[in-house]
């Protein structure tokens, strides 16, 4: 900090500051605390910034993610960027919120059929067993022909929805495997 | 009464925030004042030689102030930083000027009420050190009786400082009322506590107080503009027209049994109900004030309509 | 430094409070014809200043249901359906007239179309939707920072008015004495650590401190909330309200912006499309230590009288 | 826009700064409109009787931009005689079949030279087959495929040949006056003109009119043809390919472009290639050549290298000339397989297992218990989201659940709810709603167990292809020979490591496989197997081995245009069919509207963007005869995508439900069509069921009393879509804490509704409650002489989050558009009644009690051809032969 306008008067006690430091009224300068006067915004003493974009809508307004301690500790709209020119709308001003959030599941959570509750999962186990069931899904529900006898080679059996609100890769990666699985009912959020 | 007058608002919502503060903040203009009065009435009874009205005085003294700072404390958002109110000393803060008053009336009213308990106290206990307190009653109880009314008349800025319809628009006069409140209620407890033969200040301090109450107050509801209505309606008009009944009643009783312990000690249970009443109805009115926008709005209204906006004149 | 105006009349506020070389005073400049009321800044601000949640529950107040300026709503939203013929202000007269009508050709605020010619005339509305992000005003003359017994609340370098949270023990004066309503001390939740104590807008103080833009001036998509040098927006709102106003739009007026008034003017000034009480501000505040000399005059009469009084009471009669 | 997307909303303020007029035409007066210089209310579900309005306005008045209509659109393209019109056939254009609701659309095609058999051929076969077409949602395709016409069809340049489409698309709007525009749509002509008048006179060489929808418009069972009619409207006008014109789509979606670009869609693959059908795309050659459109201009005619690199970016190694790049490896699809077929098929016990990723379709999907009770009769389901959604909890706390329709103890679905990883914690591109691909940095880890998409789908595959290895089942081929061997980065040790998503992106750009070079754009692209590339449109995001759409050069150090931020597919054009905006002669219509130019000196195109045309064809180029794909666009034909390279005024193909949008009224109407006898879209896609009722015709008897109001639904600024990115942040929750009504005080007053009390909505399909807004930003119109009054809803809640809700999603049925097969939800009827609805199983009873009085329980509703029978004969008259095509797996 080069400013000094607020620079802190030795005397211990603020009473003595009002009349040292030309503040009689005790209304400024020498009524602060050594918090305040030691304060620094979290966006200055981050760790490092991340270059994101808002996971709202599709405007793509540019964010800016600051990590302390491997924590993000605020999340605004990056001025340079042409689109949102570092303005953000309440939902991609809560983007911090969003991502901070203590309600957002960390845990695999399983309900076994018929069950009434959840059960937690660990992760790899529960990879095990989705791998397990799309392939058994697969097998059970596999058509080589359709019933005209033309070659389909797929399953009707697997389904998936969802897309929009992921990245382009993760979608490319989703259809590549799906389509070589030979499932075809993928679907995202473009068609509703 | 001022008619109903039109206004406009944001759903009816407030404009300005009443004070967050409890009942305790409505006790302690009580505490305050009765402890303030009867520091005054201490000194008196000491110079005059009544010791009978300057025990109870002082013990009032103490219980006031003891009280007070209880109720003060006990209000404050975070009461482990009460000591905060010393860090500065502001001029512009009825608070803190407030806090620095009873900083040095109370030390002195205490150890005036010290050296009186201490005096209870057979000569057997009394070591030296208590004896020294004994001769510091006297000087003590003089300093604080000088700074007794800054203590009594604070408490008016304090609410009159705020942006409460309510009591900012009594400020001429609420200085006026409290003082005379808390010669009231001190009075009161002089009635109460002395013996007859002892109490005729006690009693002329409580009418005189009394009267100046009253009569302030009349005033006041005269000069306040539409806010007074607050101090009628609901909860403050209760305690108002309580306090009128109380206070009048016990000055009257005050003068006409002062030949009656009973009816003086009677007199002065009603001054000190009466003061409280006015003290429990100013308070409920301000809040009252704060919660409808009305009374924010109709009077700035009313001067931008007059044309006589507040601006600051070159 | 302390001067003849510390208490009333245009001033510096950072100078007053005994700054030396203080940066310019920094302030906001709302202006609501561009509001959308999409609530940017209220979020924005509670994410930056991790401000808790105020209340969840629906008012039925247009679409605000953040209820009002208080320690868990720094900036609030206004929403204000009317017809705007419907006039808002019973005084004066002559403002209410100039309501826009029909006849202007462009307002620059929307018209509710022309319903089909068969419709009878009252179900044609001319309809306004007012929105207006409100805010603390960090007056010149700041009524919170006068009254506050422990020094918490501070004039910023930045000409601001801003809690410490450190300091501030609850006492809830502040709140009492604030013209506008804003500051309040915070009920809850349970377990935030600044329960008890004073809250509002602190200007993002932190930021300022490192030439960063307060959170919900960062955020606002439409530049309805501006953020800068007082003495620069005071110009701005002035040349905006006169661009309105060429426009046709005589409904707009600024509110905050004359160091004359009764608060030395804002820090936080706005642009307004109707009465400020329509949107839940006072017409004519006035900082209440305005008046405290008179005050301290009366209470020193008081105080000498009850001194009086008693000296006269022990005068009578010795027993 | 201002509600929804309040940030792109700033530059419409900025606009309006600049003088620009902002009209808003909305149902309902919303923060959009509370800035808007003018406000329209219409009646939801007419906006084609609208924008018709004003097109007939232009043509009737000649307010077109006429040297942009002659030389870039299609207006002088000679119509075949055999077409007829909606207004000679009771709202039916030629070629009805009533037996599949579908067209012939022989009889639209262009004109044909007398000599051009093989060209009439095969517009008819690519123009044949609708049914299909409908089937597999082709008019995405089309959006980018352009049309099988010949490269040259007639054309009468002086507008006056009585079949010219101009002329056609005269008559056709003919009766689209402001007199009926008021009856349709209850917009006073007064209103009406005004719009006309501004968006006029703000059109021409100086001033362009931007057009911005947000994607409501395409929920409704004529969704495609609104925005055809913007597109048709803003053609005429001159406003396409020019700075400040346009048509803005406001999609809703972080990256929702993307996921159409590289789809997860079931008909198509990425770049807008056709997923193969089992019928027509037998051979890569058939496959191919159905994109390719032999004869037709365009960059199509590439289709072939864009379509082996996609192979080779799937089967790598494996994929050779010889076995035709793996083409059968790709299964084939049959018919619609859309996400509301496949929950029906849930419903009926035909799928086994779901996934769900990132969307929560028992709150965001129409007809939500349709989606609840096909996911309660699943094998499994998989659920990945940041939060405990609706649609992971239906077996527990469901609307059925406490109908009794899903008894836990009875429900089997297994269910695994994965955490997700947020858009912090993890690297990758969004693409925007303008086409522009932006990289995220990853900021931090994601917590606990939370993993990405990238993560979980490239693990998933792994782990399934290790099961598979040393399978010799031929239908396991397609995975093992997988190319699926991403680098990790090994955070999560060395098995479990994340796949860096650079390198996928790297594969979707493309590059040269001997050398690992990138391309740096599809025209690098090589049919012969040495190139590969995952999505050709996206070919260049990574030219120069340079990550592009991870370019943050700030605004400030750039032109307007910011072609150094991000990156912006096809090749980093920001304005598409930017040609156009320079005249026919390679200058700038003018000074004030100068973007893309031809530089005579320098031969080439220039100017503020990358020009959307090859950079040295100049505009005085004329196509050699007989010459077709690239080589046969002239240098006045903007629109390169497009077979006949102009814009389409008038769509002869890829369009199921016609070639002209015509004003149909929604599935669900009080109204009668004032136009035609034609009701409805008569092709729109049906799903006749017992549990999939829709609202009676308005003129069966006690329709209008049963369902008597009109409901339309949207966003909020403070709540995103099915709620799970706003319900569960405290921050958003309050401020929109609980589901609400809006309704106009009259509504108010005839249904005794109280502004804050209760009140609920009904529909055949659900009843849903919420408190009551009586706002004046709702109000009655008068429509086909009668009043309407019209009920606004936000969608946003479930019983999920912070703040819980009914779903008014619940309230819709399913019937889709044609084209696209997107759910009309837009518009329905209703009945709103005051006080809470039924709770348990009498909710069940209380609707069902609706719909048998409204004469729709258990048969599914109303009629959807209602043209009178001669019309319908005389418009199957014009179909030429008998296509055939094996029945679909709707009418199983």
């Amino acid at each position: 900090m080069t400013q000094t306008p607020h620079k802190r008067s030795l005397l211990p006690w603020p009473v003595l500051r009002q009349l040292a430091d030309g503040d009689l009224l005790g209304r400024g300068r020498s009524v602060r605390s050594k918090r305040t006067d030691d304060v620094v915004p979290r966006t200055t003493s981050a760790d490092r910034v991340a270059h994101s974009v808002c996971p709202y809508c599709a405007v793509g307004c540019a964010q800016k993610v600051f990590v302390k301690d491997e924590k993000v500790v605020q999340i605004e709209g990056n001025p340079e960027s042409p689109v949102n020119r570092g303005r953000l709308c309440p939902k991609g001003s809560a983007s911090k919120n969003l991502v901070t959030s203590e309600l957002r599941q960390t845990t695999v959570r399983y309900r076994a059929p018929y069950a009434t509750e959840w059960q937690d999962l660990e992760l790899h186990t529960a990879m095990e067993m989705v791998a397990d069931r799309v392939l058994k899904s697969r097998k059970d529900s596999w058509q080589d022909i359709d019933e005209h006898g033309r070659k389909v080679r797929r399953t009707m059996g697997i389904a998936s929805l969802g897309g929009a609100t992921l990245d382009n890769e993760e979608n490319y990666l989703i259809k590549k495997l799906f389509t070589a699985m030979g499932a075809i009912q993928i679907e995202n959020q473009a068609r509703i | 009464m001022v008619p109903d007058a039109e206004f406009t608002s944001y759903y009816g919502r407030p404009i300005v925030k009443a004070a967050p503060w409890e009942h305790d903040i409505a006790y302690y203009l009580f505490t305050g004042g009765v402890a303030a009065g009867s520091s005054l009435l201490a000194a008196g009874a000491d110079l005059t030689g009544r010791p009978g009205l300057r025990r109870v005085a002082r013990l009032g003294s103490l219980g006031g102030l003891l009280s007070s700072i209880v109720f003060l404390v006990h209000d404050l958002g975070k009461p482990s930083r009460f000591l905060n109110m010393l860090r500065v000393a502001k001029l512009t803060s009825p608070m803190s000027v407030g806090t620095w008053i009873l900083s040095i009336h109370g030390p002195f009213a205490a150890l005036a009420s010290m050296s009186e308990l201490v005096g209870m106290l057979p000569a057997r206990w009394q070591p030296a050190p208590v004896r020294l307190l004994l001769a510091l009653g006297r000087p003590a109880g003089l300093a604080g009786a000088l700074t007794a009314p800054p203590v009594a008349a604070y408490t008016a800025v304090l609410l009159a400082d705020t942006a409460t319809p309510a009591w900012h628009d009594a400020y001429e006069e609420l200085p006026f009322v409290f003082c005379g409140s808390a010669a009231a209620a001190s009075g009161g407890l002089g009635l109460i506590g002395a013996p007859l033969a002892e109490s005729g200040p006690a009693r002329a301090f409580a009418v005189g107080g009394a009267l100046v109450e009253l009569a302030a107050e009349r005033r006041m509801e005269r000069s306040m503009g539409i806010s007074v209505e607050t101090l009628h309606d609901g909860d403050a008009g209760r305690w108002m027209r309580m306090s009128l009944g109380l206070t009048a009643a016990g000055a009257v009783g005050a003068v006409v049994g002062r030949r009656s312990r009973v009816l003086s000690a009677l007199s002065g249970a009603a001054l000190m109900a009466g003061s409280f009443s006015t003290r429990m109805g100013v308070f409920e009115a301000g809040l009252a004030s704060a919660k409808d926008p009305k009374y924010t709005v109709v009077p700035q209204r009313e001067r931008l309509a007059r044309g006589e906006p507040v601006r600051h004149e070159h | 430094m302390t001067g003849p105006h510390s208490l009333f009349g245009p001033l510096d506020p950072a100078p007053d409070a005994g700054y030396v070389d203080a940066p310019s005073r920094k302030g906001f400049f709302t202006d609501t014809s561009v509001c959308i009321g999409c609530k940017a800044c209220e979020v924005a601000c509670k994410e930056w200043n991790d401000v808790p949640e105020n209340l969840y529950e629906m008012l039925g107040t247009s679409y605000d249901n953040s209820h009002s300026l208080n320690a868990n709503q720094w900036r609030h939203v206004a929403f204000i359906e009317q017809p705007a013929g419907r006039s808002s202000v019973g005084l004066p007269p002559s403002i209410g007239d100039a309501a826009p009508s029909r006849d202007s050709v462009d307002l620059g605020m929307p018209t509710l179309g022309a319903a089909p010619t068969d419709v009878p005339d009252d179900a044609k509305p001319d309809f306004r939707w007012l929105m207006s992000s409100d805010v603390c005003k960090h007056c010149t003359h700041a009524a919170c920072l006068d009254v506050c017994p422990t020094g918490s609340l501070f004039r910023s370098e930045f000409g601001t008015v801003v809690v410490q949270d450190d300091i501030c023990n609850g006492c809830g004066y502040c709140v009492a004495a604030c013209p506008y309503g804003v500051i309040d001390r915070r009920r809850g939740p349970e377990g935030d650590p600044k329960v008890g104590i004073a809250q509002k807008c602190t200007l993002c103080y932190d930021r300022l401190t490192d030439n960063q833009r307060p959170a919900c001036a960062q955020a606002c998509p439409t530049e309805s909330i501006q953020y800068g040098d007082v003495d620069e927006l005071r110009e701005r709102a002035s040349a905006r309200v006169a661009t309105l106003h060429e426009q046709g739009v005589m409904d707009a007026r600024l509110y905050g912006n004359d160091p004359d008034d009764g608060v030395g003017g804002t820090g936080a000034m706005f642009l307004l499309l109707d009465e400020p009480e329509v949107y839940g501000l006072p017409p004519d505040p006035v900082v209440t230590t305005k008046d405290l000399p008179q005050m301290a005059r009366r209470a020193g009469m008081a105080a000498a009288a009850m001194l009086a009084g008693a000296a006269v009471s022990f005068l009578r009669r010795t027993p | 826009m201002a509600e929804a997307h309040p940030v792109g909303f700033q530059w419409v303020m900025e606009a309006k700064k600049r003088g620009a007029r902002i009209i808003h035409v909305d149902p309902r007066f919303t923060r959009t409109s509370a800035v808007a210089h003018q406000h329209v209310p219409i009646r939801v579900g007419s906006d084609i009787a609208f924008l018709g309005g004003i097109i007939n306005h232009v043509l009737q008045n000649e307010l077109d931009f006429r040297e942009y209509v002659v030389s870039y659109t299609n207006a002088a393209n000679i119509v075949s005689d055999k077409f007829q019109d909606v207004d000679d056939l009771d709202g039916l254009f030629s070629g009805f079949d009533a037996e599949s609701r579908t067209y012939d659309p022989t009889s639209w095609q262009f004109a044909q030279e007398d000599d051009d058999e093989d060209l009439g051929r095969a517009q008819a076969d690519d123009a044949g087959d609708t049914a299909e077409q409908r089937n597999t949602a082709s008019g995405m395709q089309h959006e980018a495929h352009g049309m099988q016409v010949g490269a040259k069809p007639p054309r009468d340049e002086t507008l006056q040949h009585p079949m010219c489409v101009f002329q056609v698309l005269k008559r056709h709007y003919a009766r689209y006056t402001p007199e009926v525009v008021e009856q349709i749509c209850g917009v006073s002509q007064e209103d009406f003109l005004a719009v006309c008048q501004a968006w006029t006179e703000n059109s021409g060489r100086e001033r362009t009119t931007a057009l911005v929808y947000s994607v409501g418009w395409t929920q409704h069972s004529v969704g495609v043809q609104y925005i055809r009619a913007g597109a048709i409207l803003q053609l005429l006008l001159g406003n396409m390919g020019r700075p400040g014109g346009g048509i803005m789509a406001l999609r809703g979606h972080a990256s929702i472009q993307g996921s159409t670009d590289i789809p997860t869609l079931y008909n198509i693959l990425p770049g807008y290639l056709p997923m193969p059908n089992a019928e027509k795309h037998q051979t890569l050659t058939d496959w191919i050549d159905s994109v390719r459109n032999p004869g037709s201009k365009g960059f199509w005619a590439n289709a072939g290298a864009y379509g082996i690199n996609l192979l080779k970016a799937y089967w790598g190694d494996a994929a050779t000339a010889e076995n035709d790049y793996c083409f059968d490896y790709m299964p084939r699809i049959t018919g619609d397989h859309g996400t509301y077929r496949t929950v029906l098929d849930m419903i009926d016990g035909k799928v086994k297992g779901y996934f769900l990723l990132g969307q929560n379709p028992a709150v965001g999907s129409a007809h939500g218990r349709a989606q609840r009770l096909g996911m309660a009769n699943l094998d499994w389901l998989v659920v990945r989201d940041l939060f405990e959604i609706e649609s992971a909890t239906f077996w527990k706390d469901s609307p059925e659940v406490a109908t009794g329709e899903i008894v836990p103890e009875e429900c089997r679905t297994e269910v695994f709810l994965f955490p997700a990883a947020s858009h912090v914690e993890k690297e990758g591109t969004f693409t925007q709603t303008q086409r522009m691909l932006q990289w995220r940095e990853k900021a931090v880890e994601p917590p606990g167990d939370a993993r990405s998409e990238l993560w979980f789908f490239y693990h998933l595959g792994r782990m399934v292809r290790e099961r598979l290895a040393g399978s010799t089942d031929e239908r396991d081929r397609p995975l093992l020979d997988l190319a699926w061997d991403y680098p990790l980065h090994d955070e999560h040790g060395s098995e479990w490591g994340e796949p860096s998503a650079e390198d996928v992106l790297k594969e979707i750009n493309g590059y040269e496989i001997a050398t690992g070079r990138p391309l740096s754009g599809f025209g690098e692209m090589k049919d012969d197997g040495s190139t590969l590339g995952g999505c050709w449109i996206y070919a260049g995001v990574y030219a120069d081995g340079v990550n592009q759409a991870a370019r943050r050069k700030s605004r400030h150090d750039q032109s307007y245009v910011a072609p150094e931020w991000g990156w912006a597919w096809p090749m980093n054009r920001r304005l598409l069919y930017n040609r156009a905006s320079a005249d026919p002669e390679g200058r700038p219509w003018s000074e004030r509207k100068a973007y893309v130019w031809w530089d005579e000196e320098a031969g080439e195109w220039t100017g503020k963007d990358v020009p959307d045309f090859e950079k040295k064809k100049a505009p005085s180029y004329r196509a050699p005869e007989g010459s077709d794909g690239v080589a046969a666009i002239e240098g006045i034909d903007p629109f390169i995508m497009q077979g006949d390279g102009k814009g389409a005024l008038y769509a002869p193909q890829g369009l199921i439900d016609g070639p002209m949008p015509t004003h149909y009224e929604p599935v669900e109407s009080p109204f009668r069509n004032l136009l035609h006898g034609q009701q409805g879209n008569p092709t729109r896609k049906e799903y006749r069921r017992a549990d999939n009722p829709m609202n009676p015709d308005p003129r069966e008897p006690g329709a209008a009393e049963v369902f008597p109001y009109v409901f339309t639904t949207s966003r909020l600024t403070e709540h995103h879509t099915a709620g799970a990115m706003s319900r569960y942040v405290e921050h958003l929750a309050e401020l929109q804490p609980e589901m609400f009504v809006e309704v106009s005080p009259q509504l108010a007053e005839e249904r005794g509704l109280e502004h804050m009390g209760w009140c609920h909505v009904v529909t055949a399909r659900s009843a849903v409650e919420g408190r009551v807004m009586v706002t004046e930003r709702l109000r009655p119109l008068r429509v086909e002489g009668r009043t309407v009054h019209q009920v606004w809803m936000p969608y946003h809640w479930g019983q999920g989050g912070l703040v819980s809700g009914d779903s008014t999603n619940d309230l819709f049925g399913i019937s889709l558009d044609p084209n696209v097969l997107i759910q009309e939800s837009k518009v329905g009827t209703c009945d709103v009644r005051p006080g809470r609805r039924p709770t348990g199983p009498a909710l069940r009873e209380y609707v069902e009690g609706y719909a048998r009085r409204a004469g729709v329980l258990g048969d599914g509703g109303n009629a959807v051809v209602t043209a009178s029978a001669e019309a319908q004969q005389e418009s199957a008259a014009a179909q030429q032969g008998e296509q055939h095509s094996p029945q679909q797996q709707e009418d199983q």
